[in-house]
Parts: C-alpha cells; structure tokens; sequence
C-alpha cells in the first residue's frame, strides 16, 4: 500500500469509446491499485450534461476526490461547483476546467500539440507542397484545440498550402472514407494531419502504398495502434500525450488532496513528437 | 354431423360475449346465424375459426373433439372463413391476398405467375373483373368483400363460414353469391351465413341459429316467417321495418351543379331539399361514393359545383363543407369513420370537438354528455363510453360512426350506407332518427346498396351507373326492377373499364 | 372506490411499476441511493430529456416521430447565447428569440410533414442535421457563455428546490393539459388514431400538425436553455443523441409509435427511468463498458413487466 | 411496351430521379465527380450502409424498426477478430461464429418483439446498448487487428472490382430474393400491411418475425465484417449511430416506417444517395459546419422530388 488504503476517488472519464482515454483510465487504475485506492470510473460518454450527472453522484456516494477529466472545459465548471459544495476536492485531467478553480491541472495542452503536429509535417514535406486536414466531430474541445495549434503553426510555412479542411468525427472508417474522397480533388496533396490516431489511421489505408512514402501523415494521440503505425513506417508522426502518465499523475495527486496535502496547481505532462526514430521509447509509457 | 360446437363460452372484459353456445353443422346445409347486434355471432365464428380460443366448451369434427388454436389449425381442418372486417393487405395484389399464407412455390420460390393464374380464376368464379395485380387498396369496399368470398374459396373448405357478405353487395352481386354458396351446398360443403337482411334467410338458409345476449335461444328452420324470427331474435315484434314519415319541403339546402372527376363521375347534377330524404342508388362501382365524397370535400373534382343554401362551396375542403353544415357518414367505418383504438365517447365527440372549444379548451363534460345520449338513442350495446370502439361488434360500430354526426346535428346529411351491418331493430331507430331530422327542417341524401330500404326510406331516388346519373324516380313510383333497369343502363362513352 | 380507481390507473400506467421495481432495487443495493440529495440529482438529471420527451409527445401521439429535437435544443441554447452576448440583446429578448428559434425549427418540420408529405422520419433527420449545423455555424464550434441571469435556470433555490426539477414539472403539466383539455391536445389523438377519419370529421390535419411540431420545437427549446444554464455554457453539440432517450421515454411510458396513444405522466415516468438507472449505475460502480449492456437489459425488462402486467389483466 | 414499363417502373423508384439530379448536379459542380474512380469509391462507401440498410429492409417492411444494427455490426466483427486472434480460432470458424452473433442478436431482438409484446423500437434499443457494451467488453475497448486472410474482403480486385461493391450487390440481390420471391418474404409484407389479416390467414407471424431479425442481424454481421475488413481492424465503436443512416436509406428508397412497403432496390438507392452526398461534400470542400446543413437540407430535397413526381402523377 502506499498510503492511498481504502481511499473512494471518482474518475468521471469523457469517454471510454476511444482508446486514448481507455489508455488513460488504465494509468489511472493501475496507479490507485498501487497506491491502494478504490477507484471509481465512468463514462460521460462525450456528453457535457452527463458528466455534470455522474459528478454530482459521486458526491452523493462520499467519494473523497474527484478526477474530472472534462467533456469541455467550459461546461465542467457546474460539475465542480457540485463537487465544491459539499467539499469534494477535484482534479482535472487531461483538459482543464474554465471559469472555477480545482485543486490541480494535470493536462498536457492540446493547442501546442496541434502546433508540433504543423512542425512536424512540415519538416517531413520538406516545407512545402499541399497538405489536407481531417478534423473530429466539429464543435468539441480536441478538434478546436488542435485544430487551432495546427493551423497556428503552420502559418509559419508560406509554401505549404492547406487544400482542404473537411470533417471526420474522430473515427477510422470515417477518416478513411473522407480521404479517399479528399484524393479525387486533390491528388497532389502531401501531406495529412489528422486530429486524431483513428482518422490517421484510416487515412493510410487511403493512402494504400503512398503512405509514410509520398505522403506523410501525421496524427495525434500516440495510440498503440498509432504508435505501431509510426514504428512500421505509414505513420510519419504522431502526436504522443502520454495518456497513461496523465491517469497515473491525477491520481498520486487525488490520493494528495484527499488527505489534506496541498498540491501544485498545475501540472503539465509534455506532448512529444514520436517518430520512426524515437517511437521505441513511447511504447513502454 | 360435420362440426358440433358445445357449450362455448367467451367473456370479454366487461361483458360475456357467448355463454354456453351449442351449434351443430351438417354437411350440405346452409346454416343461418341470427342476433341483434352484439349478440355474440362474429365472437361465435372466431372461435370456429380459431381467432379466439373458448374460455370453455369443446368443438367436435366428425364426432372428434378438436384443438382450433389458430388459423393454421382452422384451415387443416377445412374451416374457411369470411370476416366481417376484412382481413386483406391493402398494399399488396389481390392475386397476392388470394394465395396468402399459402403461396403457389416452385423449387422454394414463389411462383408469381401461377399466382396470378389462380387469382384470375377464383376472381372469375366470383365473377369481379378487376386485375388480379390490382392493390387491394384500390378497391373500393365492395369488392373487397368480393374478393374476400373469393379467398375464402380458394381453400376447398369443409365448411365455409361467411360473415355479413352481404352487407355491402348490391341485388347482383347478393345474386350472383348465392349461386356460388348453392353449388357449394350442393357439393356437400357446410356453410355458416351471418345477415340481418331477414329475407335473404329464407332464400338460401336451411336452418337458423338464433343468438340472444350469447345464448342460442332458438332453432328454426329457414321457412320461418320474418315476423317471428324477429321475435326470436329481438324479444318483441317490430311494427314497420321502413317508417318513413315524409316532411313538408322546404328550400333547396344541396344543390351540385354539373360535377365531374374524369374516370370516376360525369356531369351530376341534382338537389336535395330541406325536409327531404333522396336515395342514390346503382350497382357497386357506379360511382356514388365517389359523388358523396367529392360533394363532402373529401376528394377533389375536376369540374361543377356544390351549392349549400345558396353558398358554393371551395372544392377539396372538408373543413368548409363542415361550417356550411354538410355531414358524411362514410361507407368504410374502419377506414374512415372510426378511430378504432380510441373510446366510443372520443369518437362519438370528434365532429363537434370544434364547437365544444371555448378559449381552446374542450368541454369534456359537455361531450360526454352528448355522447351518451346519442349513445342510448342508438342503443349501442358497450360497457361505458370508455370502451375502446376497436372491441365493439362490428354492427355498433356502424352506429358509432352515424351517432357522430347526430350529435352534430348537420344540416344536410349525406349517408353512405348507413345501415351496413346494423340489425333489424337498430336499422328503425336509425330510420326514426332520420325522420326526426327531416322533420325539422334538414336534409339527407342517402346512397345504400340495399334496395329495400332506398324504396322504403326516400321521398325520391336518384340512380347511377357507370359515373352517370341515369334517372329520377319519385318514390311512390319506384319499384326493385324499375331501379335496376335504370342501374344497368350501358351509358355510352362513360367511365373507361 | 378509490382502490378500485388507483388499481386502474396503475394498470393503464404499467411503466409506474417499472420504475417502483427500480427504485426499491436501487435502494437495497446502494446505500446512496435513497437519499434526499440523490434523488433530487436524479430529478435534475431527468429534467432536460423529460422536458425534450414532453415535446415528443405531442408528436408521437399524432403517429409521428421527432428526430430533431436534440438539434434543435441545441440551436436554440446557442440562439440566446449568441444574440445576448455577441449580439448584445438583452437577455428576455434573447430568450424570445431562443423559443422562437424553436417553434420556427418545428414548423419547417411540420411544413415538410404537412405540406410536402415527407415522412416524419426524414424530415425530422434533415433538421437534425440542419439545426445541428446552424448551432455550429453560429458558434464556430465554440461554446458561447451563458447570460448570467439567464444561467439561474440551473441553479437550486434553497437547499431543496432545484430550478431544473421545477422547470420539468411546469411543462409537464403544461403537456399534461394541453393532450387532455385543449382542441388540439385532442384532435392530434384522433390523427395519431385515424388520420383519415379525422379529416372527414371536420379536423383540420395539416394545422394540427403544425401546432404539434411547433410545440415539439418549443419544449426542444426550453430543454436547450434548462441544459444550457446547467452548464453555465451553451454548447454546440449539446444534447447529441438525445432524440433517441426522448423517444425512448415516451415510448417507456406508455405510447405507440404507431400513434394515437401517450400521456404526460407516462413520458415522466419513463425518463425518471433511464434517469434513475443511469444514476444507479455510477452509484454501483458498474464498469463503463458493461453500463450500457446493462441499461439496455433493463430498459427491455421495465418495458416487459410492463406488457406482461398488461397482458395478464386482460 | 417497354418505355411505358420503364416510367412506371421510374415512378415507382422515385428515388432513383433523386439520385439522378443529385449525380448530374454533382457532376456539373465538380469536375472531379464523375470519373470512375470516383464512382466506384463511393460505391465502396456506400456498401457498409447499403448491407445494413438491406438488412433493415426486412425489419421496416413488416412495420418494425431496428436500431441495434450498428451496434450489432461492431460486436460481430469484434467477434470475430478476437475469436480469430485471442481465441486462435481458424478464420472461417470465426466468421461463422460471427455471423451466428449476429443472427443470435436478431433472434433476440424478435423474441422480445415477438412473445414479449416488446415495441421494436424498445427492443432494439436496448440491444443497441447491449451488443455495444459486449463489444467494448470483449476488445478492452481497443480495436483488434483482423485476420489477415478475412480483411482481403476490403480489397480491390484488379483495378475496377472493389469487394465490397461486390459484397454490397450480392447481398441487395439475396434481399430482392427473399423480398419477392420466398414465402417468408410475401408474409413480411402482409405483415407490416395487415398484421391481423395475415395472423388470420394462417401466417404464423411470430415466426416470421424472428426471420426477419435474425436476418436483419446476419446482414449487420455482414456489414461489420466489410467494415472492419477495409480497415483491417475489428473497432468495438465501429459504425456508432449508423441505425439512423440505414433507416433513413430504407425509407428515402420508398419504403414506409408503418411498414407493407419497401424493395430492396430503393434501399440500393437510398444509400447511394447518401454516399454520393457525402462524398460530394468532401469533393466541393465544403466547410465542416456546413456539411451537416447541407446534408439534411438535400435528404429533404431529394424526398420531395419523390413525393411531388408521385403527387403530380396521381
Ligand atoms: N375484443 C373484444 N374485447 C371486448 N369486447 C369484445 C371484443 N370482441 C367483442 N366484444 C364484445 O362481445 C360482444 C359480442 O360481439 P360480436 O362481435 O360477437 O357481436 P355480433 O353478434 O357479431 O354483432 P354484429 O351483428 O354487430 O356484428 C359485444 O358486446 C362486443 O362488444
Ligand atoms: N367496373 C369498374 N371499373 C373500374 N373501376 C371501378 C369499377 N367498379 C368500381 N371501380 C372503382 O372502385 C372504387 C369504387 O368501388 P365501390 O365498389 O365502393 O363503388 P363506388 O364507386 O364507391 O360506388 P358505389 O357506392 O355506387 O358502390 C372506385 O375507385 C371506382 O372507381
Ligand atoms: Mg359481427
Ligand atoms: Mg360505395
């Protein structure tokens, strides 16, 4: 045990439909079993409303410590004014909570990986050429973030044109649907950033034999299967977040708070850039 | 001794529809069932033919007890049976309705041609002359029940039990029918025939049930004369069967000027007046429900025009020939009469459901009331104005769908066979009710198939054939065979076949 | 006889029962559950699908279905945020707008419907994409604040009257009434039953249609805003699915989608289900996965006792 | 008379003018539209709805619904997936397997419908719930790789024969067979025409119903395996909210939701529709937040084509 023995914490994840977030719930429980807290996921299924639900249930359930990781950062604020009413203490994972203050911030920012992600590809196209961007479900926090980082960043490549910006909502067979069509109009497109691994993904198989050769995409999340990808070559590069530091870090700093030890505000867990040569040291993370 | 029903007994909720009923068939033999609407006949039959189970009482089959568990069970039996609400699938072929459940097949698969050949022929036997590929929901309700009789037939049945089928059918078809059912008695087959047109019993029956409150009160043979087969069947004798009492006419409250829909009528032109009662007749198929609806706003025309008191009418506008004080008893209670699933009040209220809004608000109690005395002047045979109309006999139903207009008390009403279905001592007080109306001052225009009563009840009688008027007759002067020369008039250049 | 009439209603009100089961399981397994607080959470976390499901009512009972009211819950909750903030309206006017908003979603619906004689089903999909993208175009994909006045709809006066809980009730009797008192409330029963024998008895179909959308686009709105102030946020994407758990209430409570059937009180109480269920299950710890497994096999059991109550008493 | 059979045939198969105006306008808007690569991706494209969507055909013609078909697309491929590479299981014992999860989940389906008096609508959905969740279950959540010798089915035979396409064909075929060839098939129909009618001329409907699910759940199966072969990977949230697609591809094929109509040709039709719109949206690089709009905006259009060229015609 490491002082964590019989500890209720709730983890209110924002979905568990994708394996970035599985990734996370799994740091996370594998910390709390660690340190011998009972850990309590579950799944706000990408529905603002119904996390805001589940928060207010843990509360009714007397759990010492809340790991939010937000459906969207400025619809967690009601969830944890409902945990600070009856004095919960709440950790936000993954994103942070606009307009109220919770006890800690382990987040890795998304804007900034949008804008390695422009880097990063445009290195890899040798800083031009035309590139063609997958976006996720439209409206939720991921694709702006990174939507805005990638196209922040890749200002900064006047010879790279951005050909096409079309929709993909996060899925494989989406990504892989929408490239295909992309390739009728632009065919000469080089490069792909796609906002996440799963779009990335599909993508190649758009791709077929011209991916990670002709045509370099780059995806965001580090998945195993994204990381897979990396390491055989299709992938050029993905954006890794380290999902399971992420879970393990909210709950060393839960078990903190719920027994009174203050704790940082914020704590970043970095994005990196894994690539063919680096990808080894991801896939142990 | 061919079927033998013993002692069946069937309760709904509320009500105790058979009760210890006993039947006994003999081959070749047409066997007439007889009772007041609601009496249990149609409640009797579905047990028979395996759409209810009994909740005691056995059946026996040549002298052995059998399971009739479900249609599938009638049918190897050889038990056919016609329904009183037709059972066919509006979209699909009347070819197709005829084989369903038992379609022609070759190596697994259906056989379409084959199963057209047999519709042809089984549409023959009845003699209708309609497309076997035509959708079923393009027939209009007589021949529906045309090919009804026709399916029915085409299961080579032991017995053969008809519901009503002749309720809707014209002299021609009735005719034409009862050849059918004496060839088949001739062959042996046991038929159960359902009417409340009493003459027709000693026509084609053999012997009569009677049924009283889901008791069999009687067996009599056909011969028996009508006077006391009423008895039998109602508990008292009935004075006159058509009392039509003729009222002082006033101004002309309908007047339809040149109506025309291509394919369907042609240039009707006639009026009714205040205090009259005009017949319409013709064969099935003449047109006049077309003519009813196209009048009521139902259904568009393509030229004429529809007068009431004086103001003419926007086509195609139900709602406008309402606030001029039209009313139309359709002749398909299920189809567009009656919101089956909603309770007898519900639907005796929907025509005045406009006027008994104040503020947007209905008068529920106001409604209630009103239904229930139209409910009792009718005599509709339910367990509350809460019972769903879905679980009426199919006779209260027909007085459902005429009490909802009497309860608006229309100005000019216009009846599409209105006493489809309805007994011997309902069919009076529907009579009674209509001379109420003509007495103060209304008009009804009334299309029926059952020639007897257009004789009986009108002060004139229009008649049809093939989208034409073809005649007027004062009522005095008409008789059966005037009407049916006039109704078979072969009118030149109408109405493409 | 008052036993006699409760028996009754409880019988024609089968999803009651359901609901009992639930709770008094929920009871003994979790300690948590039946606590004041808790259940006022759930009251709350009914409110929004409950108020969607009201509206849905009025459609499903014509023999309609309503696939866009989450859209346009949506839409309307961006509507006022937008206008009161980007737009500088002051918030009641915002408001009128949002409602309005609403109304005009559902009568392009009923148009549709009524005059163009789509199936319900398609029209109903067009708008939930149309409103869907509207809420996007106006927000740029961004949630929009919520007028602070406004976002007090999500509050909880006292310690025992959350705003939510009260907003459901009033448009639940604001449903309840209009289905069993008004003109239209009983003409859209007698279209859902026979739309035929409706229009040949003087009911003017087409209009009813229109109030009836009209009114699912209305209470859509009202659901968009009560989530909106929950959240402090009008979001885009708010409400994403919620069509289905609209229906689902309704249909839980007692209504036919084949029309002609369906009550107010029902729908509550079908979204007091799935609201109750989805609560028990956090308070269970059931694992996510095995969540929605376990919703879907009690949604079908509650229907069940349902149908076979209803079939042992006739 | 050939032409006069080919109106009629066309008026019957309104959709198909649809599909025609929306190629030709495509065509004139893009010049990337009309190449045969182009159309033969959206043939590909259209395939996984197309399957799911004939499936449904069944379902809607006898007047049910199914909702469960996405979920039970993905538990299918998951299936089959894990029992070929966890389970070491020969592939074509894993894709008997799968297809039989698929027929189990339509038996299931039927039986709720069918002896529990379930709505379809209830019944499905939570089946929509429950094979999701085992989905999920079964992978941990994670996608898992195919087995390489099933996941040539997404291949493209030579340089014009997509698989899928193939795939698609075959089974609209098999579903135009059993529609309007085999005994089963003519009793859906009178089924979803006239239930009681059929009941009563000896058609044993409860049975007929579970043939009908459990097709339905065998042709989801199908399409979860193409699926999941194109990507060469078993997603466990693979075809997530594609129900409402294959529905609205049933009936803007013709077929109506009270049921008795529907072919498995207008199907075909109504799924190219949306594949055509979708791609073509990506083709016109229309913006994310519009394409929702535009999306419902042209399912309505193309509807009403259809029952304005069948109004003008009666
Ligand atoms: N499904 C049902 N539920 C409840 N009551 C029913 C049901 N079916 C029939 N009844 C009742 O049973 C009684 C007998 O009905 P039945 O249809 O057998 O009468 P009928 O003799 O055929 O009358 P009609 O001449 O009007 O056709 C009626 O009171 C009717 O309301
Ligand atoms: N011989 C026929 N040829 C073509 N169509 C016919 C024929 N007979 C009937 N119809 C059609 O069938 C429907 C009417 O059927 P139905 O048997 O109810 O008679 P009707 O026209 O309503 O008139 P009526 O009330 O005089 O019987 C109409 O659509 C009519 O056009
Ligand atoms: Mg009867
Ligand atoms: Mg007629």
């Amino acid at each position: 045990g490491g002082g964590g023995d019989g500890l209720e914490i709730g983890m209110s994840v924002s979905t568990l439909n994708n394996p970035y977030f599985v990734q996370l719930r799994d740091g996370a429980q594998a910390q709390a079993d660690k340190l011998g807290a009972t850990l309590t996921v579950t799944d706000a299924q990408n529905d603002a409303s119904q996390q805001v639900n589940q928060v207010q249930n843990f509360t009714s359930q007397n759990m010492k410590a809340i790991i939010l990781n937000p459906v969207d950062s400025d619809a967690a604020a009601p969830a944890v004014t409902a945990a600070e009413r009856v004095d919960v203490p709440v950790i936000a994972v993954d994103r942070g909570v606009n307009g109220v203050e919770v006890a800690q911030t382990v987040a890795s920012d998304n804007v900034a990986g949008g804008k390695l992600a422009a880097q990063e590809l445009a290195r890899q196209m040798g800083e031009q050429g035309q590139a063609v961007v997958l976006q996720g479900t439209p409206g939720t926090s991921a694709s702006r973030d990174r939507g805005r980082g990638f196209e922040e960043g890749i200002k900064a490549f006047p010879n790279i044109q951005v050909v096409a910006r079309q929709p993909a909502d996060f899925d494989r067979a989406k990504g892989l649907d929408v490239m295909t069509n992309l390739l009728q109009s632009h065919p000469d497109v080089t490069g792909v950033f796609a906002e996440n691994d799963e779009m990335a993904l599909g993508a190649i198989r758009a791709l077929g034999s011209r991916a990670g050769k002709e045509v370099k995409v780059v995806g965001f999340d580090g998945t195993p299967h994204g990381l897979t990808a990396v390491k055989d070559g299709t992938l050029a590069a993905t954006i890794a977040q380290q999902p399971k530091l992420l879970g393990q870090r909210a709950v060393e700093a839960a078990v903190k708070v719920a027994r009174g030890e203050t704790v940082e505000k914020s704590v970043a867990v970095p994005v990196k850039v894994a690539t063919q040569q680096n990808v080894a040291e991801f896939e142990t993370s | 001794m061919i079927l033998r029903a013993e002692g069946l007994t069937k309760s709904f909720p509320g009500v105790r529809a058979l009760d210890g009923v006993d039947l006994s068939l003999r081959p070749g033999e047409v066997h007439v069932l007889l009772g007041e609407n609601g009496a249990g006949k149609s409640t009797l039959i579905k047990i028979l033919s395996g759409a209810y189970r009994p909740d005691d009482g056995r059946v026996l089959m040549d002298g052995r007890p059998v399971e009739i568990r479900d249609a599938g069970d009638a049918r190897r039996l050889g038990i056919s049976t016609i329904y009183q609400e037709f059972n066919l699938v509006p979209e699909l072929s009347v070819a197709e309705n005829l084989s369903l459940g038992r379609p022609p097949r070759r190596f697994g698969l259906i056989d379409s041609a084959a199963m057209m050949r047999r519709g042809g022929e089984l549409l023959d036997r009845v003699g209708v002359r309609v497309d076997p590929r035509t959708p079923v929901r393009r027939l209009g309700i007589a021949r529906m029940q045309m090919v009804e009789i026709a399916k029915a037939l085409a299961l080579d049945a032991r017995v053969l039990i008809m519901d009503e089928p002749t309720a809707v059918l014209t002299t021609g078809e009735v005719g034409k029918l009862f050849e059918i059912v004496r060839r088949l008695r001739d062959d042996g087959v046991a038929i159960v025939f359902i009417t409340h047109h009493l003459e027709e019993i000693a026509e084609i029956g053999d012997r009569v049930t009677v049924l009283r409150d889901g008791r069999s009160v009687a067996e009599v043979p056909a011969g028996t004369s009508q006077d006391e087969l009423v008895r039998l069947m109602v508990g008292r004798p009935i004075d006159q069967q058509f009392p039509r009492r003729p009222a002082e006419l006033g101004e002309p409250l309908l007047s339809v000027r040149g109506l025309t829909r291509t394919g369907a009528f042609d240039d009707i032109s006639f009026e009714v007046r205040a205090g009259e009662v005009v017949g319409l007749a013709g064969l099935v198929g003449a047109g006049r429900t077309e003519v009813a609806r196209a009048v009521f706003g139902a259904d568009r025309y393509d030229a004429g025009e529809v007068f009431v008191r004086g103001r003419r009418l926007p086509p195609a506008d139900v709602h406008a020939a309402m606030e001029a004080g039209l009313g139309l008893v359709p002749e398909d209670r299920k189809g567009q009469g009656l919101v089956l699933g909603a309770d007898i009040g519900e639907n005796l209220g929907l025509v005045t459901l406009r006027d008994a809004t104040r503020a947007g608000f209905v008068d529920l109690k106001g409604q209630r009331a009103a239904a229930a005395r139209v409910a009792g002047q009718l005599g509709i045979r339910m367990t509350g104005l809460d019972q769903e109309v879905r679980t009426l006999s199919g006779g209260n139903q027909q007085k459902v769908v005429i009490g909802k207009w009497l309860v608006a008390e229309a100005g000019v009403l216009i009846l599409d066979e209105p006493t489809r279905g309805v007994d011997v001592a309902a069919k009076v007080e529907i009579y009674q009710l209509v001379n109420a109306l003509t007495d103060s001052g209304h008009a009804v225009l009334m299309i029926s198939s059952d020639l007897p009563e257009v004789l009986g009840m009108s002060d004139r009688i229009l008649v049809m054939a093939r989208g034409r008027l073809v005649g007027e007759l004062p009522a005095a002067e008409a008789t059966q065979d005037g009407v049916m020369a006039l109704a078979v008039t072969d009118v030149a250049g109408s109405r493409a076949e | 006889m008052p036993s006699k009439r409760s028996a009754a209603w409880l019988a024609e009100n089968g999803a009651v029962a359901a609901l009992v089961v639930l709770v008094v399981a929920l009871s003994l397994l979790s300690s948590d559950f039946l606590s004041l607080t808790n259940l006022l959470n759930v009251g709350v976390q009914a409110a929004v699908t409950a108020i969607l499901a009201f509206g849905s009512t009025f459609v499903i009972v014509t023999g309609g279905i309503d696939l866009s009211v989450g859209s346009v819950a949506a839409l309307s909750a961006i509507t006022l945020a937008w206008t009161a903030t980007e737009g500088g309206l002051p918030w009641p006017a915002a408001v009128v707008l949002s409602l309005a908003t609403g109304v005009a979603c559902g009568l392009v619906n009923a148009a549709l419907i009524a005059y163009g004689k789509l199936p319900p089903f398609i029209a109903t999909l067009a708008m939930l994409g149309i409103a869907r993208g509207l809420a996007l175009v106006i927000s740029q994909g961004s949630p929009i604040a919520m007028p602070e006045a406004v976002s007090h709809l999500g509050d909880t006066v006292g310690r025992f009257l959350p705003i939510p809980v009260l907003v459901m009730l009033v448009m639940g009797v604001v449903a309840a009434v209009i289905l069993n008192r008004t003109y239209p409330g009983r003409a859209m029963y007698a279209i859902g039953g026979n739309e035929e024998a409706a229009r040949l008895s003087g009911i003017k179909v087409s209009r009813i249609k229109l109030v009836t959308y009209a009114l699912s686009g209305a209470f859509a709105a009202v659901a968009g805003v009560v989530l909106a102030s929950r959240l402090a946020s009008a979001q885009p994407q708010a409400a994403a699915g919620y069509e289905l758990d609209a229906i689902a209430a309704v249909v839980i409570g007692g209504a036919s989608l084949s029309g002609g059937k369906g009550r107010a009180l029902g729908t509550l109480v079908g979204a007091l289900i799935l609201a109750v269920l989805r609560n028990g299950l956090n308070l269970l710890s059931v694992s996510a996965f095995w969540q929605q497994v376990v919703i879907g096999v009690v949604i079908a059991l509650a229907v069940l006792v349902d149908t076979l109550r209803r079939r042992g008493t006739n």
